[in-house]
C-alpha cells in the first residue's frame, strides 16, 4: 500500500520504466472483469505512464503464448489463444452397456446377415426403432449391405470389420450356433422375467432410450 | 488497551508503579474491551517488560489482585470469571510464598506459576501471529485473482460397450424365447404334495405298526438330498392331510425324534 | 469405438512439445479464479501431458511479471504481483471486518490444526461464541476436520484451501513465525497441572502435530 504513494510522489517527475508499466497493464487486463480502455488504463496508472506504448510490448510478449492481448472495440483484454479452447471444456466419458433393444438387433444381424429390418423384427417380435439402427451404424458396428431382390428392394444389413474386432471373431461364422450356445450353457440359464416378457416391450420406452442416447451421441 | 510505551522515566521503580496504577485503573476504565482473566493478566505483564518467559507471576497476581480491588473499590460488577481468576491467583500466591508443605500432594507453586506463564506466553504468540497473518498480502486487497474467469464446459461423452456373450445370449435368449413355458419352474426334483398323498392312500391300509415317514419316501427320491427335502416335506403334509381324514395318526416322541405314522382303525 | 483401437491411438500419439505444454497451462491458470490441480490440468490436457513440469517452466517464466504463477496446496493459480494492488481499487473487495475474536480464533486453528473448541477456549481464556465460527466456516477460511479420537469425539476445525489463497500461503507450513512458534513450544498442547484452573484443559493431552499429518494438510 505504501508503493502507492511512494510511486505517487515519484510520479511527479517521471513516469515508471516502461517494463513496469507493462507489468501494470499486465495485472490490471488480468484483473479487471471488462476490457479495459486506453484511457481507463492511464487514469489507473502512476502519472506520466504511457499504455499505449506498454501495451505494445505486452502484445508482443503474449505472441504465440496461450494467451493473447486482444484489442474488444476501444478496450484490450487478454484472452485464450483460440487454439486452446478445447481446454476449457472438460470431457468425462461414461461407459454404458448397450440397451438390449440394440444388443439384440445386433445379435439377430450378425447371426442371420444380410439382414431386413423386417427380418429383424420378425425375429424379435417388436418393430425396431430407427434410432437402434442408427446407434449400432454410428458405432460402425453395422453396415449397410446390397439391397435384397425382393419386391420393393429392401437394403439389408451387415456386421462390420470393426465389429469382428470388438468382439473378437474372424467371421460372423464363427459365432456358436444354438446347439453349441446351449452346450455351453449358455442357454441353461433361465430367462430372467424380463426376458420372458420382451415381447410386450412397450415401443416407447425404447424409442424414449433411443432419443437420450442421441443426445449424447451427436456430440463432438 | 494500556501501553506502557509512554513512560521512559529513569526511575524505574516509580515509572513501574506509576504504570501499575495508571494500567489498573485503565483496565477498570476498559473492563469490558477485555477478553476474560486471561486477557487482562497478559496486559498486566506487560508492565513488567521482560520477556513473558522470565515474568514474575507472584508480581503478576499482585497486580491482578489489586486489579479486582480496585474494581471492587468502585463497586464495578466484574464478571464472574474474574473472581474464580482472583481467587485461583489468591491460592497461587499463597503457594508461591509458603515454603512448600511436604505433606500435600498436587502440584507446588512453581509448577502452576509456570503453567500460568506458559498460557500468557502461547496467547501472547497466537496474537503475534493473527497480526502476522492479516498483515500478509491479502487476495482481493493487495493481489487479485483473474477478472473475467472462464467457465469450464463439462461434456459428457457417453461410449457403449458389449461383450461377446452379451451378444450370444441376446440371441439365445430371442431364439429360445418360445420354448419356455411362461412359468418356467425345475420340476424334476419336486415331488408335490398331491403325488405324496395318492402314494399314502394307496399304502396306509398296510401300516398296522408306527412306522417312520422317511420309510414312505418314494423310490429313488432318498439320496439326492434337494430330492429328499422336497419328498419327505410332501410326505409330511400328505401325512397330516390323512390324519385330518381320520385314516392315519401320527406322532413323535420329542422335538427332531423321528416323526412316525400308522393306519387308524 | 473399441477400447482396443483407443489405446493404439493414445500411444501413438505423442505428447505435445513442452513449450505447448506450457502454453497449456498457462491458458488454463488464466481462466479460472479458482486454482487448479495438477490432476485437473491434465485431465483437461492431452494424454502423457505433464502439467508439473510445465509449470515449473511457466512459474520461472513469470516471475518478476505483473501477475505470477502461485501454489496454493495442492492446486495452482495466476495472481497479480501484490505489489500492484494499487492499481486495482476498482476490483479490491471491502471484506467484512473481522472482528479481533475472530482473529485470533483463524490464527489458533491455523497454527494448531486440527483444533477443537475446546483448545480454542483454553488458548484464549474464554469462550467461542458460535458466531464466530460460523462467520469463518462461511468465508470458507475453515472447516470441519476429522472428529478428535477421544471421549466425546470432538469435531475439529482446519483450514481450508480459500484461506491459504486468500493469505498468499502454498500451504498451511508456510505460515508466518510457525518455526519459531513450535520451536519456543508454544504449540504443544501442555496440559495444566493438576488443580490448577479447572475445567480449561483440553479434552486431549496428544494433540497430534497436523503439520505433519499429510492427510489433513493435503486440501482437495
Amino acid at each position: 500500500m505504501s508503493e502507492h504513494a511512494d510511486d505517487k510522489e515519484e510520479s511527479l517527475f517521471e513516469a515508471p520504466p516502461m517494463a513496469e508499466q507493462e507489468r501494470m497493464i499486465e495485472a490490471i487486463l488480468f484483473a479487471t472483469a471488462e476490457p479495459v480502455s486506453v484511457r481507463d488504463m492511464q487514469a489507473r496508472m502512476p502519472h506520466g505512464s504511457e499504455p499505449k506504448e506498454a501495451l505494445v510490448y505486452l502484445t508482443k510478449r503474449y505472441e504465440g503464448r496461450g494467451v493473447h492481448v486482444v484489442r474488444v472495440g476501444d478496450a484490450y483484454a487478454i484472452r485464450t489463444a483460440p487454439d486452446l479452447g478445447f481446454l476449457m471444456q472438460k470431457e468425462t466419458v461414461e461407459t454404458r452397456k448397450l440397451s438390449r433393444a440394440a444388443i439384440e438387433t445386433l445379435a439377430i444381424i450378425a447371426y442371420h446377415q444380410p439382414c431386413t429390418r423386417a427380418e429383424i423384427e420378425e425375429i424379435r417380435g417388436v418393430s425396431v426403432s430407427r434410432g437402434t439402427i442408427d446407434q449400432l451404424i454410428e458405432m460402425e458396428w453395422i453396415r449397410f449391405g446390397r439391397r435384397r431382390m425382393t419386391p420393393g428392394r429392401p437394403v439389408t444389413f451387415v456386421v462390420t470389420e470393426n465389429f469382428l474386432d470388438h468382439f473378437g471373431l474372424e467371421n460372423a461364422r464363427d459365432l456358436p450356433g444354438l446347439k453349441e450356445l446351449r452346450a455351453a450353457g449358455l442357454l441353461e440359464s433361465r430367462p430372467a422375467p424380463m426376458g420372458a416378457d420382451a415381447g410386450d416391450e412397450p415401443e416407447d420406452a425404447e424409442q424414449d432410450d433411443l432419443f437420450e442416447d442421441d443426445d449424447v451421441i451427436e456430440l463432438p | 488497551m494500556a501501553d506502557t510505551g509512554l513512560f521512559d522515566a529513569q526511575d524505574r521503580e516509580t515509572q513501574d508503579r506509576v504504570a501499575e496504577r495508571l494500567a489498573a485503573e485503565a483496565l477498570i476504565v476498559d473492563v469490558d474491551g477485555f477478553e476474560g482473566p486471561l486477557d487482562v493478566l497478559l496486559t498486566l505483564s506487560r508492565s513488567q517488560k521482560v520477556d513473558l518467559r522470565k515474568i514474575s507471576v507472584l508480581h503478576l497476581a499482585q497486580q491482578y489482585l489489586a486489579f479486582v480491588e480496585k474494581a471492587k473499590q468502585l463497586r464495578l460488577e466484574l464478571a464472574a470469571d474474574y473472581l474464580v481468576m482472583a481467587a485461583w491467583l489468591a491460592f497461587l500466591k499463597s503457594r508461591l510464598l509458603l515454603p512448600p508443605d511436604p505433606t500435600e500432594d498436587g502440584p507446588s507453586g512453581e509448577e502452576l506459576a509456570a503453567h500460568l506463564a506458559f498460557q500468557l506466553e502461547r496467547l501472547q504468540g497466537m496474537r503475534d501471529a493473527a497480526a502476522r497473518l492479516m498483515a500478509r498480502d491479502q487476495m482481493g486487497r493487495d493481489f487479485f485473482a483473474r477478472g473475467v474467469p472462464e467457465t469450464v464446459e463439462r461434456i459428457k461423452k457417453v461410449t457403449y460397450t458389449a461383450t461377446l456373450l452379451d451378444l450370444m445370449q441376446a440371441y439365445a435368449r430371442i431364439r429360445t424365447r418360445d420354448e419356455f413355458r411362461p412359468f418356467v419352474m425345475d420340476r424334476d426334483s419336486v415331488y408335490t404334495m398331491e403325488e405324496a398323498l395318492g402314494r399314502m392312500r394307496g399304502l396306509i391300509g398296510f401300516a398296522g405298526e408306527w412306522t417312520d415317514i422317511n420309510t414312505w419316501l418314494p423310490e429313488g427320491w432318498g439320496d439326492d438330498p434337494v430330492k429328499r427335502r422336497s419328498a419327505t416335506a410332501a410326505t409330511f403334509a400328505a401325512s397330516l392331510e390323512l390324519v385330518k381324514e381320520g385314516k392315519a395318526e401320527i406322532r413323535q416322541d420329542e422335538t427332531f425324534a423321528p416323526v412316525q405314522v400308522r393306519r387308524k382303525d
